[in-house]
């Protein structure tokens, strides 16, 4: 059987090029780039850039929604870890090395109490999470006391406005994030474990795969990722907003993931997929900010766009896919349903 | 004793222990007054959860309850006020419209199989998108109606009312309790919820559940809109951020397991009572700064879910050393 | 003969999944007051038939008659209205609702527009006590063993179907006892004048209660027979496309001198679970294990595996003491375990038949070595042959196989990582008779090679073939030890119904 | 202070959204103690049912006032008559409610529209009669400051058709969507060339929305003028570094004056003005912008 194009083209590079052709239809400089200072600057540019943190956080989430969990607290540990880097590096004597590895280290910790509420204590993922998603908010203003800490520390300020071979620092640390944990994920049997978790955790443990540490493992990964996702945001702004970083951002990364196509029941995962599902609601977003609709309008299209992207994803519309590629040489005897 | 009762019966003791404790601490917390409260401030809450007791028993999820309840108090607000619809009519349309809005979720979950979360976010956004377009401003409603309502109270002994939020409250409840435990429908329910697969095969109409379930947990928070709109008489567009993630807490404190097919609906309304009393006891302290609020509101949670399964563990250990004897006897 | 019109006839039924074509132009006629066994290979296709038969799934040509009259069952649910009564292959019942809820969901005896329960508990409990079962109908469906589970499924489809009653591998986990009683409930049935199908890998069942048989193979019918006249070889062949080699009991066991020591439990027990036992397990000698369902062979099995941890119990390994915590310290001691239970705890169902292949080896090895590629094709297309796996290749998802094939790719995992100690429980369930030979015939080549096996089997003839030490388990304990030539069927039926007969749980 | 010692006054407070917000209940909270009162704190975390909770347990712990700083200017009657029922003096603070006067004894606010035409008539006075296209940072959809601030400007600038705001979106009052949102305008808007000034619903949104300017390659205050309202203090260092225009003060002090009205009327009797307005201060480069920063510090921000 000769394969189709309809079989080789996922459906997500299809809504993100619809997407970007609304945008551009909507706005025409939007695939226009130029270069200043060395620096690729557009709307393109503005896509990845401001994907980046939402899709920081999906790489996490994806290994998280893989073996049937969901993190919650994301948004969360963003404060937390962004209030750590902003205090740190203002009360000046802190290396910036220092700086970082105690905020990343704050989302590693709160990764791992996640993964210990829902591994050891056999909580439900979203209540295990829920508990950190109220409290961590409080955490991260405790450390803040509820203002903006502001700082001026230009290596932070680097890795969220700077540049790196022309492209904005946030795009380069998601690359890389998504390259190295991709490969980890394949080359090794990492990605095979955590599956295999996630479809049957019961089955895993018989066959001797350690369970209960793979989850705490990727609970800690998505708190880690959150971390850097929160530097990145508070390094945007050059201050620590601990009371409204990340606000609603894990339901978006968590719909990266979906649109992605990792199933909330757990499984098989892809996180280049689930990068390319948080563009492809960054994209809706730029497209928001540059069509010039008025605001109260962004939640529908939100909302309109998720569904179409849906339906288009759906095993329905699949179904039609198969039906419309599949050769047409059988006998059309189709049974009455 | 059957053993599914017992995380039911593990959520009740907790609720009147911590309860006790809070009286100890804050004597005036006593009070027929502090408990007519309880049942009038969380009872948008209490309806609301109602409905997501049967999304989240059927294995589901609905995160559009907030949004719903936001869209249905300003759709209220907007017929009465500006299209001088009498609020009886006005609430019919609204249950209406929620109630469609849920069924046509329950439909995408069901013929896309789409996972429940995504749709019910993307209704979530559709909800309150829907609200801004009706209106971005607050609107007050003052009806006579709305006034009428209001003189519904009972007394109870010691000052505390009983109001007709409160008392919608329980009726919602008791009508729950009936359908979740004594109908057809609410067998399908945890039908789904144990295995899906499996109650299609034992001929559930699955469908029409799924639809069922969705359009019943809209209608409810549109009931909630309702409940909502005569407590504060008003509609506004931003009111009920986040109410789903309070109603998803209670449903789960109340010992219903977010798998599906576990759980009662009594249970729900003690988890609502739980939230309401942390709330209640902050307040009574008065000594929490914001940040403070939030940790302990978590720290609270953490604890009544971790005493909740120290209970149930327990029990169970209990229950396989009778069984044991039992077999053995 | 004259025969009466069928209650239901399908013909030209055909089914692809995707490409793969699952069944061509395949029929089956049912006459009233008929058992029709519906037989073959494991993937032949017969589940999937009988999913088409109930609408579960859709056909995509043929035609399906009932009481001759065209019928396109939209659902089961429409199927069961029309009085066809289905107990499909797994159990398929809802674990978290109670018996009477299992028995009666969608068609509950209503009084004010109200479930009435205290009815349908009575009648549950009616209902089950013709299958000799008293249980509480109010309690919990998975708080009963599968077997019971069966039973209730069982109930469930006669007490649905007034016409035709499909019983998919009902007895796969039933022991004698049970299987005398649906036997005869079939009886009752058929004296009604209902049309029954039944499927299963037993081929003394099927020569027991059957009058006619269909035979699949790999997706076409082979023919359909009277069972009368029709000679076991020729069904086997029928069903094989060629003839088996040697059925013949072999009786290895006996000649077997075991070698030395492996592992060895010493007063080893868990409160409720397992009275305190001691085992030697050695090397080359396969210790078969007997007992009624519910008696703790299971259990004893994961203490051995280490998912379950002893109240007590010392461990020794070839010479050296060891502690079991959690499945991977067994692994590390070469232990391996095929579960009874392969959709729960066997199977990963998502991923392919080859990452299912190599998983436990995989785990053993850390997640920082993986296997290469090459490594990990060779091995999946090594045990894809040898065990005649039935797929599309590697690369199949294993929830897409057959029930037989599925229990093959459990224990290619587990032969992959070359154990010392195999413990099998219930290996051959669900496997039809050329796979059945093929394993037993495996199980004596491994303990040829020096592997020490520990298999439980509720089929006693398999156990004395193979076995060189039998187990007998009652009520949780070790009730006595048959060796050698004392090894046969009946001195294993008098040992577990030497004291009065537990009935499971 | 005095007249108010030992009394015990509950603050249902709406939430710490905002380094405002966080400055007013720490200017609340200063004030008590300078009062000697017993302050009961709650936060509502932005919800009215919360807010709504909270008064009914002050009312049923018995407190000697009440101070609200209402999420929402609708569906506090009810609530209110209760509060009234029990002879609990309620003040508002910094914006009012649609509810019937004598239910509050008085209500200490700004005059959010006001702030919107003072931030418009320092725009109009300062473009006078060139060409001036405006992008606005709008404040939370739905929010009343939002909606009244931006009704404030439009007021100001209508009479005005050499000004027009060509682009209008929401920044969540939020620095980090200010600045995504200004990127957005700026992409849409010719790199920002065409854009002549900025209004921000707060301050917060405009010194995120200067970050993006001055990564486009343009210089805010110059190229692009800013103006936005509450004045904080990291508005007033902008405005010192000349990449930010103007601001308009909304004080965190409500407490202030809700204190002394409610020590007159507790102690004699005396009716306090229903609506005390604070002040909408403009301040530019001209008003000592390093001053007023050090001064604010000092006001909990
Ligand atoms: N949902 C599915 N998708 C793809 N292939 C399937 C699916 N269900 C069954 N098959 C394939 O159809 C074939 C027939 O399977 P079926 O379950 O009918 O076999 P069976 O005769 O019942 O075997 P067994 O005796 O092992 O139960 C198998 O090759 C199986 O891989
Ligand atoms: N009285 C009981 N209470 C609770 N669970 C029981 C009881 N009896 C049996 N069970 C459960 O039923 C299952 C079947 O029992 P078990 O596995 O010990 O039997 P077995 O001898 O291995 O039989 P099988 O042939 O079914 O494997 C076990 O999981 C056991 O825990
Ligand atoms: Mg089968
Ligand atoms: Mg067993």
């Amino acid at each position: 059987m000769t394969r189709s194009i309809f079989s080789v083209i996922k459906p997500q590079f299809i809504a993100l090029a619809a997407i970007l052709l609304i945008n551009w239809m909507l706005f025409p400089g939007f695939f226009n780039l130029f270069i200043r200072d060395g620096r690729v600057y557009g709307s393109l540019i503005d896509v990845l850039n401001r994907g980046a943190p939402v899709a920081i956080l999906a790489i996490g989430m994806t290994a998280v929604i893989a073996t049937r969990g969901v993190d919650l607290s994301v948004g969360a540990v963003m404060a937390i870890a962004g209030a750590v880097a902003a205090t740190m590096v203002q009360g000046d004597g802190n290396a910036l090395i220092v700086v970082l590895g105690a905020a990343l280290g704050v989302g590693l910790l709160c990764g791992l109490w996640n993964g210990a509420l829902v591994a050891v204590l056999g909580l439900q993922p979203i209540i295990a999470t829920l508990i950190l998603m109220v409290a961590g908010r409080g955490i991260a203003q405790t450390i803040t006391e509820g203002f903006i800490v502001t700082f001026n520390d230009p290596g932070l300020i680097f890795l969220g406005s700077g540049s790196i071979l022309g492209l904005p620092t946030p795009i380069i640390i998601m690359l890389a994030l998504a390259i190295i944990t991709t490969l980890v994920m394949r080359l090794t049997a990492l990605g095979l474990f955590i599956e295999s978790v996630g479809i049957n955790r019961s089955a895993s443990s018989y066959a001797g795969l350690r369970a209960r540490s793979l989850l705490i493992g990727v609970y800690a990964f998505a708190g880690f990722c959150a971390a850097i996702s929160g530097i990145i945001a508070a390094a945007d702004i050059r201050g620590a907003d601990a009371n409204n970083v990340g606000l609603w951002l894990e339901l978006d990364a968590i719909l990266a993931v979906v649109i992605g196509g990792t199933s909330l029941m757990g499984g098989r995962f892809s996180i280049p997929m689930s990068v390319i599902g948080a563009l492809i609601i960054q994209a809706m977003n730029t497209g928001i900010l540059v069509s010039g609709f008025p605001p109260e309008f962004n939640l529908l299209v939100k909302a309109a766009l998720i569904i179409i992207i849906l339906v288009v994803q759906s095993p329905l519309a699949g179904r039609a896919w198969h039906f419309a590629a599949r050769p047409r040489t059988k006998r059309s005897e189709v049974s009455p349903k | 004793m059957n053993p599914r009762y017992w995380p039911l019966i593990a959520t009740i003791t907790i609720f009147v222990l911590a309860y006790a404790l809070a009286v100890m601490q804050f004597p005036a917390l006593f009070s027929t007054r502090v408990l007519g409260n309880l049942l009038t401030d969380n009872a948008f809450l209490g309806v609301a959860a109602v409905g997501m007791t049967f999304v989240i028993l059927s294995g589901g999820i609905d995160l559009s309850v907030g949004s719903v309840i936001a869209f249905s108090s300003v759709l209220i607000a907007v017929l009465i006020t500006q299209l001088g619809i009498h609020p009886l009519p006005a609430f019919a349309i609204t249950l209406l419209v929620t109630t469609l809005f849920g069924a046509s979720m329950g439909t995408m979950i069901h013929y896309l199989e789409v996972p429940p979360f995504i749709v019910t976010l993307a209704g979530m956004f559709l909800a309150r998108g829907l609200t801004f377009l009706l209106t971005q401003d607050s609107i007050s409603v003052s009806h006579d109606f709305y006034t009428w309502v209001r003189q519904f109270y009972y007394v109870m002994p010691g000052g505390g009312r009983l109001t007709f939020n409160g008392g919608l409250m329980l009726i919602v409840f008791a009508i729950g309790i009936i359908v979740c435990h004594r109908t057809r429908f609410g067998a399908y329910v945890y039908a789904l919820g144990g295995n899906a697969q499996s109650a299609a095969l034992l001929g559930v109409p699955v469908a029409r559940t799924t639809i069922g379930i969705y359009a019943v947990s809209s209608f409810l928070a549109g009931l909630s809109g309702v409940v909502y709109s005569l407590y504060t008489s008003s509609g506004y567009p931003l009111a009920a951020v986040g109410v789903e993630l309070d109603t998803i807490a209670a449903v789960v404190i109340g010992g219903t397991l977010l798998s599906g097919g576990f759980g009662f609906m009594l249970g729900s309304l003690v988890g609502v009572f739980i939230q309401g009393m942390i709330q209640t006891y902050i307040v009574f302290d008065g000594t929490l700064s914001s940040w403070w609020t939030k940790i302990v509101i978590g720290g609270l949670l953490f604890g009544f879910i971790v005493l909740q399964r120290i209970i149930i563990a327990a029990s169970k250990r209990d229950w396989r050393k009778k069984k044991v004897e039992a077999v053995r006897a | 003969m004259p025969q009466p019109a069928p209650i239901l006839a399908a013909s030209g039924i055909e089914k692809s999944f995707l490409s793969h074509k699952v069944l061509d132009d395949v029929g089956i006629e049912l006459f009233p007051g008929e058992v029709h066994a519906l037989l073959g290979e494991n993937g032949a296709g017969k589940s999937t038939l009988i999913k088409i038969l109930t609408g579960a799934y859709t056909h995509d040509a043929g035609t399906i008659m009932l009481d001759g009259q065209p019928i396109h069952p939209r659902d089961t649910r429409h199927a069961q209205e029309m009085g066809i009564g289905t107990v499909y292959q797994e159990v398929n019942l809802l674990p978290n609702m109670s018996v009477a809820d299992n028995l009666y969901v969608g068609r509950q005896p209503m009084k004010w527009g109200l479930v009435d329960t205290r009815k349908m508990q009575r009648d549950a409990r009616a209902l089950l006590a013709r299958y000799d079962l008293k249980i509480d109908p109010g309690a919990q469906l998975d708080s009963f063993s599968v077997a019971v589970q069966q039973i209730v499924a069982i109930a469930r489809a006669v007490d649905i179907s007034g016409k035709v009653l499909i019983l998919d591998e009902p007895t796969a986990s039933l022991d004698q006892h049970e299987v005398e009683i649906l036997f005869e409930i079939v009886r009752q049935l058929k004296a009604q004048g209902m049309a029954i199908v039944f499927i299963t890998h037993f081929l003394d069942q099927v020569y027991e209660i059957a009058d006619r048989v269909t035979v699949l193979r790999n997706g076409r019918r082979v023919g359909s027979r009277p069972i009368e006249g029709l000679g076991r070889m020729d069904l086997v062949t029928m069903m094989l496309g060629e003839a088996l080699e040697h059925e013949d009991a072999m009786r290895i066991g006996v000649t077997r001198k075991p070698g030395e020591l492996y592992a060895s439990f010493k007063n080893y027990s868990l409160t409720g679970k397992a009275a305190p036992f001691d085992l030697d397990l050695h090397k080359g000698e396969i210790v078969g294990v007997a007992g009624l369902l519910g008696s703790g062979r299971t259990e004893m099995a994961r203490l051995l595996f280490g998912i379950d941890k002893p109240d007590t119990g010392q461990l020794t390994v070839a010479g050296q003491p060891a502690t079991l915590r959690e499945p991977r310290d067994a692994i590390a001691l070469a232990f391996a375990f095929a579960p009874e239970d392969r959709k729960l705890d066997g199977i990963v169902g998502d991923l392919t038949v080859r990452e299912n292949i190599m998983l436990a080896l995989q785990a053993h090895r850390g997640w920082t070595k993986p296997m290469s590629g090459a490594e990990q094709s060779e091995l999946a297309d090594r045990y894809i042959k040898a065990l005649d796996i039935r797929c599309t290749g590697p690369e199949q998802p294993v929830k897409f196989l057959s029930g037989g094939n599925q229990q093959k790719v459990v224990l290619a995992r587990w032969l992959a990582t070359n154990p010392k100690l195999l413990i099998l429980d219930e290996p051959t369930r669900g496997i039809d008779v050329g796979a059945h030979a093929e394993i037993i015939r495996m199980i004596n080549r491994l303990c040829d090679d020096g592997m020490s096996l520990f298999v439980i089997s509720s089929e006693l003839d398999e156990i004395t073939a193979y076995s060189s030490r039998v187990l007998v388990l009652r009520e949780r304990a070790i009730a006595g030890e048959l060796t050698g030539e004392a090894i046969n069927t009946t001195a294993i039926m008098e040992m577990i119904a030497s004291e009065p007969e537990a009935r499971p749980q | 202070q005095e007249g108010l010692e030992g009394m015990t006054i509950g603050f249902s407070q709406i939430g710490s959204e905002s380094g405002w917000r966080a400055a007013e209940t720490s200017v609340t909270r200063q004030q008590a103690e300078e009062w000697g009162v017993n302050l009961q704190f709650s936060d509502a975390q932005q919800r009215q049912e919360n807010q709504i909770r909270a008064i009914r347990s002050f009312v049923a712990q018995g407190v000697d006032a009440i101070l609200l700083a209402p999420v929402v200017a609708t569906g506090w009657e009810e609530v209110l008559s209760e509060a009234k029922d029990a002879d609990i003096p309620v003040v508002l603070l910094d914006r009012g409610i649609e509810a019937p006067e004598d239910l509050y004894l008085t209500s200490v606010a700004s005059d959010q529209v006001l702030e919107g035409r003072v931030a418009g008539d320092w725009l109009v006075e300062t473009v006078g009669d060139e060409e001036c296209r405006v992008v606005e940072l709008q404040g939370t959809v739905g929010s009343s400051p939002a909606i009244n601030r931006k009704q404030g400007f439009e007021e100001a600038i209508a009479d005005h058709d050499n000004i027009e705001i060509v682009r209008s979106q929401t920044g969540d009052f939020t620095r980090a969507l200010g600045k995504q949102v200004m990127e957005g305008f700026l992409r849409a808007e010719n790199g920002g060339a065409d854009i002549c000034a900025l209004y921000a619903h707060n301050d917060d949104m405009a010194v995120g929305a200067i970050q993006a300017i001055k990564e486009a390659g343009l210089n805010p205050g110059e190229d692009i003028l800013v103006v936005s309202i509450d004045a904080v203090p990291d508005i007033f260092t902008a405005i010192a570094a000349g990449e930010a225009n103007a601001t308009v003060e909304l004080t965190p002090n409500m407490a202030g004056p809700a204190f002394e009205a409610l020590a007159a009327y507790l102690n004699d009797g005396v009716e306090p003005e229903k609506f005390i307005i604070t002040e909408s201060k403009l301040y530019t480069a001209e008003d000592d912008p390093e001053g007023e920063a050090e001064r604010r510090r000092d006001l909990g921000y």
